[in-house]
């Protein structure tokens, strides 16, 4: 009980810590003292007192975008374990409706964008619809493996299952799994390389351009769903790359906030030495995390 | 009180003199002069029959037995017997429930007002189309099947033809009679066969007939051909696309929504007669499937034509299903009642749902083609203001087709993900497992294509004059989409009772897979869905609730969609359909190609020019039509032999003769 | 009386080369009427005297010896031609070819079990033989004239062999058989006169516009 | 009763001849084939016993024939009050006259048991039809006949020298000499095989060119091209099926011998041939009248593989004499009226017929459903008794065959006449006088109706009657 209190209030308010880590962590590569940690959470109160602006084009289905996105991250993140925790809920197959909540959500997202009329939006919502379907197989590839490994059908059961004794056996399979899941999880969350949250250029946009004509509460919505989506697949791969875990339910806890942290700054790290990719270029990023995916997978179940 | 009902009258009669209603429902307007009466007769005889029949499918899939009654006909292919068994009653469920609902659609779709010379026929062959399906369903004499079989085909050609006078609905008409044909004359095979091995032309009993015999994969191979190109399973799927197309909306609904299940059913009664499959049927089935379901997908996000798009996903949805029917055949072949037992689940309830979005969405589309006067999507636009109940209840299908909780799309997709899971821990099988992430896959491109349709025809601002007056649909248009909505919103919510009303069916042919503790088992986990179902949905009400306090707080002010710092956005300038999809088709360029005809745009001020783009055809371009031509040509030199040389001919005579008379010493 | 009737079969032979060796049309004309006139009498010589014997003699003198032939020969007239030029087979391989089929005939004639009195009379093969050359006539001539002619030459073929069973088949099947072939041919003649009306020429290779192009 | 059946049509030949009026002479002929067939039903219903001699003997065979022909001639009749209004033009005296001369021969045919005179009776149908191809009076009228005239004579010559050849066989086996059906089947076990051979070969080529078996059919895609409709219909409803009535004898005598195999592999191979044929020159058929004839080819070779096979597959060959003869009546009547109407036997000209003639244009379209073998029409049945019955005798290879070539003809058929009768009439289409009328409808349409009826219902009486056809084609009952 008392974890699953923990849980909901981990996922409710720890997610924006994660990207004021992220831009910390960029800010002191590129030598700037940067923004404080807590920086999200200003601006989310910010635009939650904002006014707002909408476009005389939009009908309801624009308003309901960040709603439904917000609220099926929400569940998504009810259905992950955090740290050793198995999630509040959790039956056999939930990784499936865990994979199809974020289709929802983005199905909405996409549509709230096409419903501005901007061309600009459009290009971005194409963009999204056709990568995220090339991601979607890798999360599949990976949930097998998992599955196989731990012998269970829960995201809970064969995440907490993972720990040093598995990578022991199967390092191989876990590493490839561990490469195309961290591709997988910088372009669900529009992160560089394939895309650059803060840029100006809408041309090259992905998410950030979709949601351009949202503003104030709307706006603070997205925001905070971007960043717990961030959290809810980070946690996902916190298991993969970090199964520490002690007996200790309170350390546990700890180790999952530390571990969340670690990934935010290699996040960091990695946004700021790397470049964006060209666009062209990305289709074949993602296949790239398939087929390493997919080789895990083959190494289990064969 | 089933009980109390079945002692009133049995369901059986019920449900074949309902079927026999429907049928004759067109008949009266074919000699009432005056226009309308006719078909407001028909669409309530049709409705009043679809009330009576489905709580008698009911019953008799609960009832869990089968009824047999025995027709008297005059022709010498033995007895004729009419049994409705739960697999029967089960399929009848659309049956009934899309023929009534489309028939009142056609009352403000193809009004016999403006349409006097097409309604009449139109009216009397769908009712001819819903009952002939509704019987073949009961029959179960092998000639008899085909008879109907046959009448059904026909029948949906003729509501093809209703618009004749255009090129491309004959075109597709021809394409549709030819495939449908054959599709018969392997059924033809197929029945003989088995004539050949029960000595009689009644359909075997379930799990009468052995698999092992070189004969019964004959018969089995035959039926998948036949079935599967009625189905439209590739590779038999290149009449479907420009045939539902074509055809008037309502009539695409029950064509895609029931007709492809007829196929199916074929499919699955075949299966039933064999008690040891060997797994090179399941596999077949699964692989065609997947296949099907894949490439279908790929086409639909290329296509730009609105009832194109959505006649390519039915391919990728009876894809969908024989994967499932080809898994519980593994199950079947390798005794993994678990794996049965998900497949069929999975594949008959993707049945059910199949035709509850399928029909709305198409219904849907007659809407917007009715009030746009196109079926172009590049052309529409901005539809969602005029016609807001419509695009609410389009997006539930939407929504519902691309397999998304907490509709029922989502469930049966679930239930086979599970089908493909459950071997993981085994160790035969286990590379079924693979089938997920394709399965993902086509789950991601069905987002790809349903975004496109859902948002370049309701969203935005219209792209041309057509979409720029878009009116409401009449009551007797949004009645049916809003009763399918509704059907796919509580399945999606209450699986638990879909599931209910699968497993007679499933009980009836393999009892071994229906242990008491394997339904209970998914029982538990499907309310564990609805829960999350209901949990996303507060959730969502929640998060609204709270975004609405604090809009009220702020204050709010409207103006034109931010332009990126360019003033002169007009509507052209959204993105379209296809440049929505280019991206994703690009990706798959070589299964499928968008070919898009760019103009060369010459010095600083290039003229007005326009751009172009076709989806092709890959099947029937690169291998159809080339080996049509070839046959022509070939046969053209051929028909030189009448030259009209007569002493020629009388060399043929001689010939023929000297042959003859050295055959016969 | 019967050897008599056996050398009169070797003139229908000899004529049965005449008509595939004779390029005008008139002379094959006379020569098939002079075939008709031996078969009229063949059937006197074997068979002993009744009356249906007679009115069968008289009806096939008249018809094959007198009224075809003057039928033919007026569309000859009418259509002013007098030979058959480029046949679809020269005449030197067609009558090489008739006496290989004429050959093949005995040949065949001999492998086929037969009465004792016929044993040694060359009916049989004698009517193949003629039956052959009419179909050769057929299908090497174009002009329609020849080919009636070749049907002709055919039908004596046929009516060869029935000498050999005028008991079997009763006189009236017999005449009605007669009677067809008269009325088949004069619906010919008709037809040839209509040809030559519509085409001033009896050439059947004009006769091609019916064909699959 | 055996002469009423051939006196009165001769008496209605004669009168017809003697009608000084063109209006009124179709009315009389449909009087005297009505009048046939109330005798033909009448002799179905009670069947007259042998005639002394046995030379007429109406057995089951004979009457299901009898019956196609009849109903066939009764509805052209009709139909041609209708059709010859709209030519007017020239004397329909013989025309008229040739039809009750023909069916009078053909019911002959029909009833006598004595080959030869089956055999006279055959040539007579022959050559009285020769003046109604010649109808029209034009070049590629008088060509046709010409074509038909030859070739068909020819190929009854044979089937003659064929019978004297059984008759010498006759003798030969110094049995008593005859050519009447029931002495040969009952001496048939004592004539010497080669004689038979040899007259079996000769008989089925003949037939076979009357009935227009491939390779020997090339004279009926002229004649059925340049005569009028209603001939049309005759040709490939009637007189078809009288040379198949003569086959089906054949065949009851080869039965008896022992030389039944190779007969019925004869009649399976060039059955078979004939499809294949037919399906080559359907397809992309530019002339309607040309490509009705080619079908008219595919299903005599259907009835000659039905009867090759045996078995259940000679129920289908028996029924098929009606369910063809019927449609086709459908199709070359219907289609004579699109002729009229465009004025063209052009698959290019003719467009949109439904448009123009919704009557005509249905049924053509119907009868097009109706012959390729579709449900729930009378062909269906026939054709889907022979394909199932050639794979239940596991003839795998014929019955593929079979398939495959009906494919290519529906497919060959469709492209011909689904543009013909759909879409709309082309702009410079020439009008014409002619319009649908119940004369010109009628009866097309009640064939029609006739067609579906078989298709859905076999009366008992008929059924028992094709029943004891089969048995005395060696079905076992």
């Amino acid at each position: 009980m008392t974890n699953s209190i923990i849980h909901i209030f981990l996922a409710l308010v720890m997610p924006p810590l994660l990207l004021g880590v992220i831009g910390k962590t960029k800010a002191l590569f590129a030598g700037r003292v940067g923004a404080p940690f807590l920086q999200p959470y200003y601006d989310i109160l910010r635009l939650l007192h904002k006014g707002t602006v909408f476009s005389t084009t939009t009908s309801w289905v624009f308003r309901a975008g960040p709603i439904v996105a917000l609220a099926t991250t929400a569940v998504a993140a009810l259905l992950i374990p955090f740290g050793a925790h198995p999630a509040p809920i959790s039956f056999t197959g939930d990784m499936i409706l865990y994979a199809y909540l974020f289709a929802l959500g983005r199905f909405f997202t996409m549509a709230a964008a096409l419903d501005t009329g901007s061309s600009f939006e459009g290009m971005g919502s194409a963009r999204e619809a056709t990568y995220s379907c090339l991601a979607e197989p890798t999360l599949f590839f990976a949930l097998i493996t998992l599955s196989r490994l731990s012998g269970s059908y829960t995201l809970s059961g064969m995440l907490v299952n993972i720990n040093f004794s598995v990578w022991m056996h199967t390092s191989a399979a876990l590493l490839l799994l561990v490469g195309g899941m961290f591709i997988v999880l910088l372009a669900e969350n529009c992160r560089i390389p394939f895309d650059d949250p803060n840029t100006h250029l809408e041309l090259t946009m992905i998410h950030e351009v979709m949601v351009l004509d949202h503003s104030g509460p709307a706006f603070a919505i997205i925001q905070y769903a971007a960043a717990l989506k961030l959290f809810v697949l980070g946690a996902f791969f916190v298991h993969l790359a970090l199964p520490y875990s002690t007996g200790n339910a309170l350390l546990d806890w700890g180790l999952f906030i530390i571990s969340m942290l670690e990934l935010a700054v290699v996040i960091g790290v990695v946004e700021s030495v790397m470049a964006r990719l060209r666009l062209i270029r990305v289709p074949q990023l993602l296949v790239a995390a398939t087929i390493l995916a997919a080789f895990s997978t083959l190494l289990v179940i064969r | 009180m089933q009980s109390a009902l079945q002692g009133a009258v049995d369901p059986a009669l019920v449900a074949l003199f309902a079927a026999l209603v429907i049928g004759c429902a067109g008949i009266p307007g074919l000699f009432i002069q005056k226009p309308g009466p006719g078909q407001i007769l028909s669409a309530a005889a049709t409705i009043l029959a679809a009330l009576a029949g489905v709580p008698a499918a009911l019953m008799l899939i609960f009832s869990r037995t089968a009824t047999t009654y025995v027709l008297q006909w005059g022709l010498p292919f033995g007895p004729c017997e009419l049994v409705i068994d739960p697999l029967s009653a089960f399929f009848l469920l659309p049956v009934f429930l899309v023929s009534a609902a489309g028939s009142l659609f056609a009352l403000g779709y193809w009004p016999a007002a403006e349409h006097r010379t097409t309604e009449r026929g139109l009216t009397f062959f769908y009712g001819l189309l819903a009952s002939s399906m509704a019987i073949l369903l009961m029959a179960r004499n092998g000639v008899f099947f085909i008879m109907v079989w046959e009448i059904m085909a026909l029948s949906a050609y003729f509501l093809l033809m209703t618009e004749h006078e255009r090129e491309d609905v004959r075109r597709a008409g021809i394409v549709y009679l030819i495939a449908t044909h054959i599709g018969t004359a392997a059924l033809f095979v197929s029945f003989s066969l088995l004539a050949a091995q029960t000595g009689s032309f009644l359909l075997p009993a379930a799990g009468s007939l052995s698999a092992l015999t070189p004969l019964a994969s004959v018969v089995a191979l035959m039926a998948f051909i036949g079935f599967g190109a009625k189905a439209g399973i590739m590779p038999f799927h290149i009449w479907l696309p420009s045939a539902h197309a074509n055809a008037p909306s309502h009539v695409s609904a029950l064509m895609s929504g029931v007709m492809l299940k007829m196929g199916l059913y074929g499919i699955f009664r075949t299966l039933t007669y064999f008690h040891d499959p060997p797994l090179l049927w399941g596999a077949v089935l699964t692989v065609c499937g997947i296949a099907s379901a894949l490439l279908g997908i790929i086409f639909a996000v290329a296509q730009r034509d609105l009832k194109r798009l959505l006649a390519c996903s039915s391919i990728e949805n009876i894809g969908i299903i024989t994967t499932g029917l080809g898994i519980a055949l593994l199950g079947v072949s390798s005794h993994t009642t678990v794996l049965v037992y998900l497949g069929l689940a999975g594949a008959l309830l993707h049945i059910l749902n199949h035709s509850f979005f399928k029909p709305l969405l198409f219904l849907g589309s007659g809407v917007i083609i009715h009030s746009s006067g196109t079926r172009e999507m590049n052309l529409m636009g901005g539809l969602g203001k005029g016609m807001p109940r419509v695009a609410l209840l389009f997006l539930v299908g939407s929504v519902a087709i691309c397999g998304i909780p907490p509709l029922n799309g989502f469930v049966s997709e679930f239930l086979l993900y599970l089908g493909f899971f459950s071997q993981l821990k085994a160790n035969n099988l286990t590379y079924l497992v693979l089938l997920a992430p394709v399965l993902a896959l086509v789950g991601g491109l069905a987002m790809v294509a349903f975004t496109k349709l859902f948002s370049s025809v309701f969203l935005g601002t219209p792209r041309s004059s057509a979409a720029a007056h878009p009116h409401e649909a009449g009551v007797t248009m949004l009645l049916p989409m809003a009763f399918f909505a509704l059907l796919c919103l509580v399945i999606g919510v209450v699986p638990q009772l879909a599931l209910r009303l699968v497993s007679p069916v499933i009980t009836a042919f393999y009892p071994q897979a229906m242990s008491a503790t394997v339904s209970t088992e998914y029982g538990t986990i499907l309310g564990r869905l609805s829960l999350a179902g209901v949990l996303l949905v507060s959730a969502v009400v929640v998060v609204t609730l709270l975004w609405r306090w604090r809009l009220g707080k702020g204050l709010i002010s409207f103006t034109s969609t931010w332009g990126c710092g360019y003033q002169r956005g007009t509507a052209r300038m959204q993105y379209g359909g296809t440049a929505f999809s280019e991206l994703a088709v690009s990706v798959f360029d070589g299964i499928m190609r968008q070919r898009i005809k760019r103009p060369a745009l010459h010095g600083l001020f290039p003229k007005r020019s326009h751009c172009s783009d076709v989806p092709t055809e890959t099947l029937l371009d690169k291998v159809i039509s080339p080996l049509f031509s070839l046959a022509g040509v070939s046969f053209a030199f051929l028909r030189r032999l009448q030259h009209g040389q007569m002493h020629m001919y009388m060399m043929y005579i001689f010939v023929t003769l000297f042959i003859l008379m050295l055959w016969a010493h | 009386m019967i050897t008599l009737a056996d050398q009169l079969l070797v003139l229908v032979l000899l004529i049965n080369f005449i008509s595939l060796g004779t390029s005008r049309l008139m002379f094959s004309i006379r020569a098939v009427a002079a075939q008709g006139v031996i078969l009229g009498i063949l059937p006197g010589l074997i068979h002993p005297f009744s009356w249906h014997l007679v009115a069968i003699t008289v009806v096939i003198l008249a018809v094959k010896g007198v009224i075809i032939p003057m039928m033919l020969g007026r569309a000859v007239r009418s259509a002013e031609i007098k030979r058959e030029v480029e046949p679809f087979l020269g005449y030197v391989p067609t009558l090489l070819l008739g006496a290989v089929f004429t050959a093949l005939s005995f040949g065949f004639a001999g492998r086929l079990p037969m009465l004792a009195e016929h044993q040694n009379y060359m009916f049989v093969p004698a009517s193949i033989a003629t039956l052959m050359t009419g179909f050769l006539v057929l299908t090497t001539r174009r002009k329609a004239i020849s080919q009636v002619i070749g049907y002709l030459v055919l039908d004596n073929g046929i009516f060869i062999f029935g000498l050999l069973l005028t008991e079997a088949m009763p006189v009236m099947v017999e005449a009605g058989a007669l009677l067809d072939l008269l009325v088949g041919t004069f619906v010919m003649g008709i037809v040839i006169n209509q040809i030559s009306r519509e085409f001033s020429s009896l050439d059947t290779s004009l006769l091609t516009s019916l064909k699959e192009e | 009763m055996y002469a009423a059946l051939i006196i009165l049509p001769l008496i209605g030949a004669a009168v017809t001849w003697l009608i000084p009026f063109d209006r009124l002479r179709p009315k009389v002929l449909s009087l005297f084939t009505f009048a046939h067939l109330g005798i033909t039903i009448q002799m179905l219903s009670f069947t007259p016993p042998q005639s002394p001699g046995g030379w007429f003997c109406l057995d089951a065979l004979g009457k299901i024939v009898l019956l196609s022909t009849s109903v066939l001639f009764l509805f052209c009749a009709l139909y041609s009050i209708g059709y010859l209004f709209y030519r007017r033009e020239r004397s329909n005296r013989v025309l008229c006259c040739g039809l009750l001369v023909c069916l009078s021969a053909a019911s002959m045919v029909t009833i006598t048991h004595h080959l030869g005179l089956m055999w006279v009776a055959l040539e007579t149908t022959t050559i009285s039809m020769a003046p109604m191809i010649y109808f029209n009076r034009n070049a590629r009228s008088i060509e046709a006949t010409w074509k038909y005239l030859l070739i068909c004579s020819v190929g009854v010559a044979l089937a003659l020298i064929g019978l004297y050849f059984l008759a010498y066989a006759t003798i030969v086996a110094r049995v008593e000499p005859s050519l009447l059906l029931d002495d040969l089947i009952r001496d048939a076990g004592k004539l010497s095989s080669g004689w038979v051979h040899a007259a079996f070969v000769f008989l089925l080529i003949g037939f076979g060119t009357k009935m227009g078996l491939a390779p020997l059919h090339t004279w009926k895609p002229d004649a059925y091209g340049e005569a009028p409709g209603l001939v049309g219909a005759l040709l490939s409803g009637g007189l078809v099926n009288l040379a198949f009535l003569a086959l089906l004898r054949i065949y009851q005598l080869s039965l008896a011998t022992k030389e039944i195999m190779f007969f019925q592999n004869a009649l399976v191979v060039m059955g078979l041939i004939s499809m294949i044929v037919a399906a080559i020159f359907m397809a992309r058929q530019a002339d309607f009248k040309r490509m009705l004839a080619y079908s008219s080819v595919e299903h005599v070779g259907i009835m000659a593989v039905a009867l090759g096979l045996g078995g259940k597959a000679i129920f289908g060959a028996l029924f098929h004499i009606l369910a063809n003869g019927l449609s086709k009546g459908v199709m070359f009547l219907s289609s004579g009226n699109i002729h009229r109407s465009y004025n063209s036997k052009s698959t290019d000209h003719v467009r949109g017929a439904l448009r123009r003639l919704p009557w005509s244009g249905g049924l053509f379209l119907a009868g097009f459903i109706a012959i390729t073998g579709s449900p729930p029409f009378a062909p269906f049945i026939s054709e889907f008794t022979i394909v199932s019955s050639a794979f239940i005798q596991g003839r795998m290879l014929v019955g593929a065959i079979f398939l495959i070539s009906l494919m290519i003809i529906f497919i060959g058929m469709a492209l011909t006449v689904l543009p013909m009768v759909m879409g709309e009439v082309p702009a410079d289409s020439e009008t014409t006088s002619y319009r649908d009328t119940i004369y010109t409808v009628g009866p097309p349409l009640a064939l029609l109706l006739l067609v579906f009826l078989l298709g859905v219902w076999i009366p008992a009486p008929l059924m028992t009657l094709l029943n004891e056809a089969s048995a005395l084609l060696g079905v076992p009952q």
